[in-house]
């Protein structure tokens, strides 16, 4: 009974999963995989079915290049569309629609090669200029994306989108100019480091300009009201459902590409991702620290580290985190090595600093290398004396304070635990949860009503600066009072004097222990870690650091059958 | 005359939540074909209760038969099947009920509702049951039958309902039609026109009729034979005439008197004091004995038997034992026409 | 017997109660009808079922407002406005009995406490003693007893509750007292019993009842006069020997012979009038003579002119054209 | 009858007038901003965005604007998505919704007025106790509970059927079960009151003396009288079904409304979030006023007469 | 019972005497109709039960958490997740008392745990005893108080609405009528964003959508009541509207409100439940019913203990609430009345 009705549903899927390549024709699509891969890792040609089904959280709010902002469209971005350069299994900058580029002595000017064979899947070429038209159309006046300001080390960037300046909307100010087809030159605003791993960035990719004006209104609001010049293209796109990618095959590098098909569903609920990861119907699900427990001995278990960091956001408009005593109680009166094993139990790793590891400068010299545990480790009885320090300069006995966390059941179980920690480590405290879905959270946090908040941040672009220029005095992410003229000038003069990149490195580091050792501005929590359930056979899925979360452009299928 | 049904000492109670409600205790009966008997009596006197018993349409959980034989043609319905019984029902015996607003099903037309015995128990088409359901509502006098058989209860009024339940019921031509107070709920002149056809219709199709009322006039103008029920028992019978003009037992005396008499000079009424008894704790006597102006010791101890009047009369009174002593009726029970 | 010297108690002119049952339809309930009671007498109201003589008996007593005309009690309108003391007033002096024994007594009060209500709203009693000491009266009055008093309204049999009613309504010492079908709901041999009872407080009391009821020959044997009503309008009134040894309305007269008599001899030979289908609807009666549609003496006039309310005998009046020459001319 | 409908949508108008109006002022209190990426923008952008919804404009002149295009059938655009009329993203969802839920309504209907009728005809019975118990469990299950138990060992253990999604019929098998518990639940208490209220009825018995068997009784006499009452309740379940889908919806991955206003509501997408209130809201009279006159169409003694009143 | 005629003796043929008053005896005892009611209730068992696992659950709800030593929020990362284990029953496996999770390990055993936790303990180490019971607390503090709200807003709205009847009661049905036709989840869902998380903002919220019920059957009773001889006898004797509201009225339309009540409560607990799932619910570490099944929810696979107490509770209250309204109406319900 169970057999027939099992080989009844199978063969119903298989109907109906040849009905949907059926549809999805129009597309030359690759029948038989190119063999050849070019990267040494792979000659053989894989002889099960590429096909990797996956599962989103949410729909996608924009494929719009000029647009996108969260998550999910930013995956989807990374592997249909490509900028210049595009980042590898370790983070590093390969090139992508360039193929090399050229830095000015003074770090200023960038000139990238397109290379020729770059093309959009409608078999127009990518050049230059649809570089050009793509920043500027993000940059225009009417558009708001939120991730302008991304772009902001490029010459002018800022002037353009400040309406008070002149130069507001003057896209054609913009420090990129396409030189010919195959040339794009950019210039910079300050030589930042970075940048070249910033082209990889969705913002930077190119758009086709006939394309994006022939359809007007529509243009990203369906998959065939885009275009693509990625590994994959889109080649459906069922809203708050599902979509699905299929190999480019107008891609330069389609060679090196081995999946035919990637399946993405919508999966709100975590354990209906799991039931369908243990029915095969999804390769790869995340794990929310409630199932770590069940599947942390399976054989598909892994974890991974983030570049996220979680820490306390004190605000000091409230006088009783203007104390800087009370500040250091609080960073030292939580257990947080057992917090990462209990309670997280998902790689993740107890921090006593605001910049991860892996975060190295230009000798490859590790951020973390200086401070490497960081500052005010746990240590209940100093908690409890810098406490006690505090309440006697507030004059108080009792302290209550509200907790802003979001209302995730994972941020709601683990800010319940460190409110009961801080409880306990700090007599006479008291604390209130005010769980937020996390617009609202912003929002209070943007307006400065909390006391203290869980708060995270990932970084934008592979530099310390972006964790650290966010606390900076009236700073677009302080939003808690601090202020500290050291701090500022250490920031600041990293941020333009990039003359002697080893001083500025120092000067960050410096920087970082200022606002935590120093000042405890914030009390680092942890290093975002996730635990996950990979099928053995999925194979070469890279994840990032930054950016989007995975790039599927060599991945493949090994070892299903 | 052949002898149609037979009630031999039927006993039917109820549980109620109380306790068993012993509502008919003892009824023996008996009818002719062709004939009409009337059963009177006070509401909460049993009559409506035997009446059911006869057709078994008692609930089924909260009530029994305790004991006792129902013999219709000489088969004994208290041990009929569900299954015999639902040949009898609507063939041979068929039934009215009070309420013409409420005894009919208000969402389907009063042509399938007659249409529906005749189907079950005669196995007509359904055009054949159609035309006898026309027929029928001609011969219980409803104008336009064609185009009322296809109309709902709700756009009949009363009497008009009632008479498409006396369709229903004689649909089968039955052997015994039981009304169950097939005029109380309608009005004195709408009660004439029912009265009037009932009377017709037995002339017509010789069924024999119960009639249940506590309305001595409507007895009066339809019964050949009466039975006066109290207290879950009968308490006398007779014909029509020996009742009201010979009555024996004092209930039937008060009954008569405490009726005002349209035709007569107004005198005080006769009123029997007190109420009915309660049947979850019958008395052990007569049941009448409470109320009565002419109880004796042993009314209280004992449950009189029926004693013979004559041979159609019979009345269970202590006051008819030779050791009792002579009681003349009141002269307010005294029906007018008599003396 | 001269009615006519006699104190008039209540009169009802052009008494009109009319309902909106929906946008623009409106239920005529009562239509123009007039009369008197005088004092110490039973004037009795018969007819069938929606013929408007219970809406009668509660727009009397104020529970609902009139839509036009007047009742005059002791020659003091009873409708239009009021104060709060001038109706108590009026309540004390008019009663009502009512029809249901089941709904007429709140389930959730003791005997007592519905008896006393009246003596309660009007502080007719000094202290909770004097008070209960006039419910056992009250209760020893309707031939109940003092051990009853504690009982609620469902222990008590159909007749036992007719008769708390009327003690509660007698709490209040009224001059006047409606009773609507008082004994419809009860059965014969308690019928006779509120009867008695209601009769020998008359007697006792110097009451005045106006008793409403469809039983024809109950009515006529407690009514002094009776008024017969059909479809909103008043038919007949007289005497109510003469109303049975001479009906005019020829209503009136199907309505006697309806009536079935228990005396099997009388039934055998009796001719009927029997009345061709049923009473039209209210809401839109038909014109002129309301009863035409049913009448056998039915003319052309009927349906064009509304008979007049006219005296035909003496002490004896009647609504219909058979009695009007004038109309009987026209026709 | 054309009449009364006429004026019952006159209400259904100004009802809707009312709760847009409402809708639209408690948006504005609601806490948090709309906007996507709060953390990344600049004060500058913010103002850009503002203006570009109109948000910038004192409350008076944005309600009126917002009731001016409403009574176009314009419900705005999405904030969360970019660019999407409010009327097309409910046009996408409502079809899984609206299947789901007319899906799980009827068979939650069939299910429960059988189990309510055989309930009723054994009044007191086991059957009936345990119809009465396995109802009332039905209504004290959490439906999210129940959905996960059912995805988990349907789906996953037994594999009969698809855990989620919703492509071909069998994916709507196990959400619609699961969604029909309540229906099933709600109606056969009903049926069962209903049964037995009309099984103590006159005309019962009037069926009965006309010697039809207690089974022609009931099918023919006590079924559809005692649905013509129910019927009164299928309009507000069906609506409770469209709305409760949420949960369902959730776990069993279906692209529905229900989804979508729970993250129209998480990303404070008010367009979204008024829209579909006001959509919801105009099922829920429309299908209450649907109810009524269906219920004039069933009942006879309605149709005739002409509505209720 | 009837002897032979012949044997009843002579002398009982006298005339018998028949007090007077014994022909007015009531046979039956006097008692009131909540007395009756009562009596009506205590015969149905269900109702009965139902009756007794409410008191039950609701005297735990106060005595359970003084049982433990253990505060609802005392957090010990040491003890986290054992399974339930109990004196005495701890040998008896089938029960599942007995520490060992599903996988077969003593936790306790393994974590080197002495106490015994009755209802296990949660991911962050609390004794789910004392959380349950709490949570009990609140989620029938929730409901009662959103019942009682719903009882007053109810009554008043629904009395004031069918007493004085005509416009006022046609405006005032129309308002209803707009009220209904917003969805109860949605208006639920809005305000509870409006208003801060909390118990008293589902209170409210479940308060403001939910008394409109009760208005409508308090109405449909008075409508039906005002119109009763009993109401109009009131009148005729001269009784003002404050006698006949709180002599009347109120008293008979008790029965109705009081079964409504007892569906309401159940209603109300279990959509602080569906509340909580989609995340509108309480603030931690405050717990209800809802929000601990919502908890243990996730881990039902590994951890059942976490999720299947607080269900059996909700369902145990949820059912007894219902067998409790069943018997109450029939117990109250005049057409169950012989």
């Amino acid at each position: 009974m169970k057999k027939s009705k099992l080989t009844f549903l199978m063969a119903l899927t298989l109907i109906f999963s040849l009905f949907l390549a059926a549809c999805s024709g129009g597309k030359d699509e690759a029948k038989d995989p190119k063999p050849e891969g070019n990267d040494g890792t792979k000659t053989e040609k894989p002889a099960e079915p590429q096909v990797l089904n996956l599962t989103e959280v949410a729909e996608l709010p924009s494929l719009d290049v000029s647009k996108a902002e969260d998550a999910a469209s930013f995956q989807v971005l990374n592997n249909v569309m490509e900028g210049l350069y595009r980042l590898d299994k370790t983070d590093k900058p390969v090139p992508g629609v360039a193929e090399s580029h050229e830095v000015s002595e003074d770090g200023k000017v960038y000139t990238f090669k397109i290379r020729k064979d770059a093309k959009w899947s409608n078999g127009d070429p990518v050049t230059a200029k649809d570089f050009v038209y793509s920043y500027h159309r993000t940059l225009n006046k009417d558009s708001a994306g939120s991730y302008q300001y991304i772009m902001g080390d490029i010459k002018n960037v800022n002037k353009i989108i400040n309406p008070e300046d002149p130069m507001y909307g003057k896209v054609e100010e913009l420090g990129v100019v396409a030189k010919d087809d195959h040339t794009l030159e950019i210039t910079l605003e300050n030589a930042v480091p970075y940048f070249v791993g910033l082209t990889s960035f969705a913002t930077f990719y190119p758009q086709n300009q006939k394309f994006v004006e022939s359809q007007g209104d529509k243009y990203a609001l369906e998959a065939n009201t885009l275009v693509y010049n990625g590994p994959f293209v889109l080649s459906e796109w069922k809203h708050e459902e599902s979509w699905k990618m299929v190999k480019n095959d107008q891609y330069w590098d389609k060679d090196s590409v081995k999946l035919d098909e990637i399946n993405v569903n919508v999966v709100k609920d975590v354990g209906t991702d799991l039931n369908l990861y243990n029915t095969n119907q999804n390769d790869l699900v995340g794990l929310s620290s409630e199932y770590v427990d069940q599947y942390k001995d399976n054989a598909d278990f892994k974890t991974e580290t983030e570049a996220t960091m979680w820490y306390l956001k004190m605000n000091q408009k409230n006088p009783v985190f203007k104390n800087v005593n009370v500040r250091k109680a609080f960073s030292q009166a939580i257990d947080k090595e057992s917090m990462v094993k209990v309670i997280l139990n998902n790689g993740s790793v107890a921090a006593n600093y605001l910049v991860p590891a892996n975060f190295t400068n230009i000798d490859g010299e590790d951020f973390r290398a200086k401070y490497k545990d960081g500052f005010h480790a746990f240590d209940a009885a100093k908690a409890k004396s810098d406490w006690e320090a505090g309440l006697k300069e507030l004059k108080k006995d009792k302290v209550e304070v509200e907790f802003l966390v979001g209302d995730t059941e994972s941020s709601i179980k683990l800010a319940t635990y460190i409110a009961a920690q801080l409880e306990k480590s700090l007599p006479g405290l008291k604390v209130t949860l005010n769980p937020q879905p996390f617009k609202n959270r912003l929002d209070l946090e943007n307006k400065g009503q909390y006391d203290f908040e869980l708060a995270g941040w990932g970084p934008d672009y592979q530099d310390s600066m972006t964790f650290l220029d966010m606390f900076v005095t009236d700073g677009g992410h302080n939003r808690m009072e601090y202020s500290n003229k050291k701090y500022d000038d250490l920031i600041k003069s990293a941020k333009t004097d990039l003359s002697d990149l080893k001083k500025r490195w120092e000067n960050l580091q410096e920087a970082e222990r200022i606002l935590l050792e120093e000042d405890a501005a914030i009390a680092p929590l942890y290093q975002r870690g996730r635990a996950l359930l990979v099928k053995p056979y999925v194979k070469d899925v890279f994840k990032h650091g930054f950016g989007a979360d995975y790039s599927y452009k060599w991945a493949y299928i090994e070892g299903k059958q | 005359m052949e002898k149609l049904l037979e009630l031999k000492n039927v006993h039917v109670s109820f549980n109620t939540y109380g306790g068993e409600v012993k509502a008919v205790r003892g009824v023996n009966l008996q009818l002719d074909k062709g004939e009409s008997l009337a059963i009177v009596g006070e509401s909460g006197s049993g009559k409506s209760v035997t009446s059911k018993a006869v057709m078994r349409l008692l609930p089924a959980k909260t009530s029994k038969i305790k004991e006792g034989q129902i013999l219709f043609e000489g088969k004994d319905l208290v041990k009929a099947s569900n299954r015999e019984m639902e040949k009898i029902r609507g063939a041979e015996i068929s039934m009215i009920f009070q309420d013409p607003m409420t005894s009919l099903n208000p969402t389907m037309t009063v042509g399938k509702q007659i249409m529906e015995g005749l189907r079950k128990h005669q196995n007509m088409s359904k055009g054949e049951a159609k035309e006898r359901a026309i027929n029928l509502l001609k011969l219980v006098g409803i104008p336009n039958p064609e185009v009322r058989v296809q109309e709902y209860p709700h756009q009949f009024s009363g009497g008009m309902r009632q008479r498409v339940v006396i369709a229903i019921a004689l649909a089968c031509n039955p052997k015994l039609l039981i009304a169950d107070e097939p005029t109380t709920a309608l009005d004195v002149t709408i009660q004439a026109q029912i009265l009037d056809l009932m009377r017709d219709l037995q002339e017509k199709t010789g069924t024999a009729i119960i009639l249940i009322t506590h309305d001595l006039g409507v007895v009066a103008n339809l019964a050949q034979r009466v039975a006066v029920m109290y207290g879950g028992t009968i308490v006398e019978t007779g014909t029509v005439d020996e009742i009201f003009y010979k009555p024996k037992h004092p209930y039937t005396w008060g009954l008569l008197a405490s009726m005002p008499k349209l035709h007569a000079e107004s005198k005080e009424l006769l009123a029997i004091p007190g109420t009915p008894p309660d049947l979850l704790n019958p008395p052990k006597g007569c049941p009448f004995a409470a109320r009565c102006p002419y109880a004796m010791e042993v009314c209280v101890e004992h449950m009189p038997e029926a004693y013979d009047v004559s041979t159609s009369h019979k009345a269970a009174c202590w006051l008819l034992d030779e050791r009792a002593p002579k009681v003349e009726p009141p002269e307010e029970a005294l029906v007018g026409g008599a003396r | 017997m001269s009615v006519k010297d006699r104190e008039v108690l209540l009169e009802v002119k052009g008494l009109k109660k009319y309902f909106e049952v929906g946008k623009k339809q409106v239920l005529k309930a009562v239509d123009n009808v007039s009369f008197e009671i005088y004092k110490g007498e039973t004037l009795g109201l018969v007819g069938e079922s929606g013929c408007g003589k219970s809406t009668t008996g509660r727009t009397i007593i104020r529970l609902y407002g009139a839509t036009e005309g007047e009742v005059n009690y002791e020659g003091e309108n009873v409708h239009g406005k009021k104060s709060r003391k001038d109706l108590k007033k009026f309540n004390r002096k008019m009663q009502m009995i009512f029809q249901d024994p089941y709904a007429s007594l709140n389930p959730r009060m003791t005997v007592k406490d519905i008896i006393a209500e009246g003596i309660d709203i009007h502080g007719l009693a000094k202290n909770d003693k004097e008070r209960d000491a006039r419910v056992y009266e009250l209760l020893e009055t309707v031939g109940l007893n003092k051990d009853h008093a504690n009982r609620y309204p469902h222990e008590f049999s159909g007749g036992q509750r007719q008769r708390i009613g009327i003690a509660r309504a007698l709490a209040v010492d009224p001059d006047f007292i409606i009773a609507d079908e008082p004994i419809s709901a009860l059965d014969v041999s308690i019928q006779a019993q509120v009867v008695n009872l209601m009769m020998k407080l008359q007697k006792e009391r110097g009451l005045t009842y106006l008793f409403i009821a469809h039983d024809l020959s109950m009515v006529k044997h407690i009514s002094d006069r009776v008024g017969v009503m059909y479809l909103g309008s008043m038919v007949e009134l007289t005497g109510s020997d003469m109303l049975y040894e001479e009906p005019l309305h020829p209503y009136t007269q199907a309505l006697l012979s309806a009536i079935p008599v228990p005396d099997p001899e009388v039934e055998r030979s009796r001719e009927r009038i029997i009345l061709e289908g049923d009473v039209p609807s209210p809401i839109n009666p038909p014109s002129g003579c309301r009863f035409r549609t049913r009448c056998p003496h039915a003319m052309d006039v009927c349906a064009a002119v509304e008979p007049k309310w006219l005296e035909a005998r003496e002490g004896h009046w009647v609504a219909c054209h058979l009695y009007d020459e004038e109309a009987m001319k026209q026709n | 009858m054309g009449k009364y409908v006429l004026k019952r949508i006159g209400y259904m108008l100004l009802t809707l007038f009312i709760i847009a109006s409402v809708t639209f002022f408690l948006m504005k209190l609601l806490p948090g901003s709309p906007f996507n990426n709060e953390d990344r923008l600049s004060d500058t952008q913010k103002e850009i965005l503002l203006d570009k919804y109109g948000l910038n404009e004192p409350v008076p002149v944005q309600y009126v604007k917002y009731m001016t295009a409403l009574a176009q059938g314009d419900l705005g655009i999405s904030f969360q998505f970019d660019g999407r009329p409010v009327s097309t993203l409910i046009g996408e969802r409502i079809g899984a919704s609206a299947f789901l839920g007319m899906q799980s309504l009827i068979l939650g209907t069939v299910l429960g007025l059988i189990l309510g009728t055989i309930a009723a005809i054994r009044h007191n019975s086991w059957v009936d106790y345990s119809a009465t118990v396995a109802s009332v469990l039905g209504l004290s299950i959490p439906s999210f509970v129940f959905a996960s138990l059912l995805q988990y060992y349907v789906g996953v253990k037994l594999q009969w059927l698809p855990v989620a999604f919703w492509t071909t019929w069998e994916h709507t098998i196990l959400p619609s079960i699961a969604l029909s518990l309540v229906v099933i639940a709600t109606t056969s208490r009903f049926m069962r009151t209903e049964i037995l209220e009309v099984l103590g009825q006159d005309y019962i018995i009037t069926a009965r003396s006309k010697g039809l068997s207690n089974a022609r009784v009931i099918v023919t006499h006590a079924i559809r009288n005692a649905m013509i009452p129910v019927i009164t309740i299928l309009g507000p379940l069906a609506v409770n079904l469209i709305t409760g889908t949420l949960v369902i919806e959730r776990i069993f991955s279906v692209p529905g409304l229900g989804q979508q206003f729970v993250s129209s509501i998480a990303t404070n997408d008010y367009p979204v979030i008024m829209g579909t209130t006001l959509f919801y809201s105009t099922l829920f009279i429309g299908v209450i006023l649907l109810v009524d006159i269906l219920y004039g169409i069933i009942d006879p003694r309605i149709r005739i007469s002409g509505g209720k009143e | 019972m009837s002897l032979p005629k012949h044997e009843i003796s002579t002398e009982l043929f006298q005339p018998a005497q028949v007090r007077k008053e014994n022909k007015e005896v009531i046979a039956r005892p006097s008692i009131s109709f909540w007395k009756d009611a009562w009596i009506r209730l205590r015969k149905n068992k269900a109702a009965v039960t139902g009756l007794i696992i409410i008191v039950f659950i609701a005297l735990m709800a106060f005595i359970g958490p003084q049982m433990s030593k253990y505060g609802f929020n005392d957090q010990d990362l040491m003890r986290v997740n054992l399974p339930p284990k109990v004196q005495g029953l701890e040998n008896i496996s089938f029960l599942g008392l007995d520490g060992v999770d599903i996988r077969g390990m003593d936790q306790y055993k393994l974590k080197q745990q002495k106490d015994y936790f009755w209802f296990g303990t949660d991911a962050l180490g609390r004794d789910q005893w004392t959380r349950i019971w709490e949570g009990t607390q609140v989620s029938l503090l929730i409901a009662f108080v959103a019942a009682i709200l719903d009882l007053l807003i109810g009554i008043t709205y629904g009395g004031i609405s069918a007493f004085y009847g005509g416009k006022t009661d046609n405006y005032m049905q129309r308002f209803i009528e707009i009220l209904i036709g917003i969805p109860n989840l949605v208006i639920i869902i809005l305000l509870i964003l409006i208003l801060k998380p909390g118990i008293t903002s589902i209170i409210i919220a479940m308060a403001i959508s939910g008394w409109t019920g009760m208005a409508r059957i308090v109405r449909a009773q008075i409508l039906k009541l005002k119109g009763q001889e009993f109401v109009l006898a009131s009148r005729t004797l001269g009784a003002g509207d404050k006698r006949l509201v709180s002599k009347h009225l109120i008293p008979n339309v008790l029965g109705p409100i009081i079964i409504t009540t007892t569906f309401t409560i159940p209603t109300a607990i279990f959509f602080e439940a569906f509340l909580s799932f989609i995340g509108l619910g309480l603030r931690p570490p405050t717990a209800s019913l809802g929000s601990l099944v919502n908890e243990g929810f996730r881990s039902l696979q590994i951890f059942p203990h976490l999720m299947l107490i607080p269900s059996i509770i909700i369902s145990l209250l949820m059912i007894s609430f219902n067998m409790l309204g069943d018997g109450l109406r029939d117990a109250l319900d005049p057409k169950m009345r012989k």
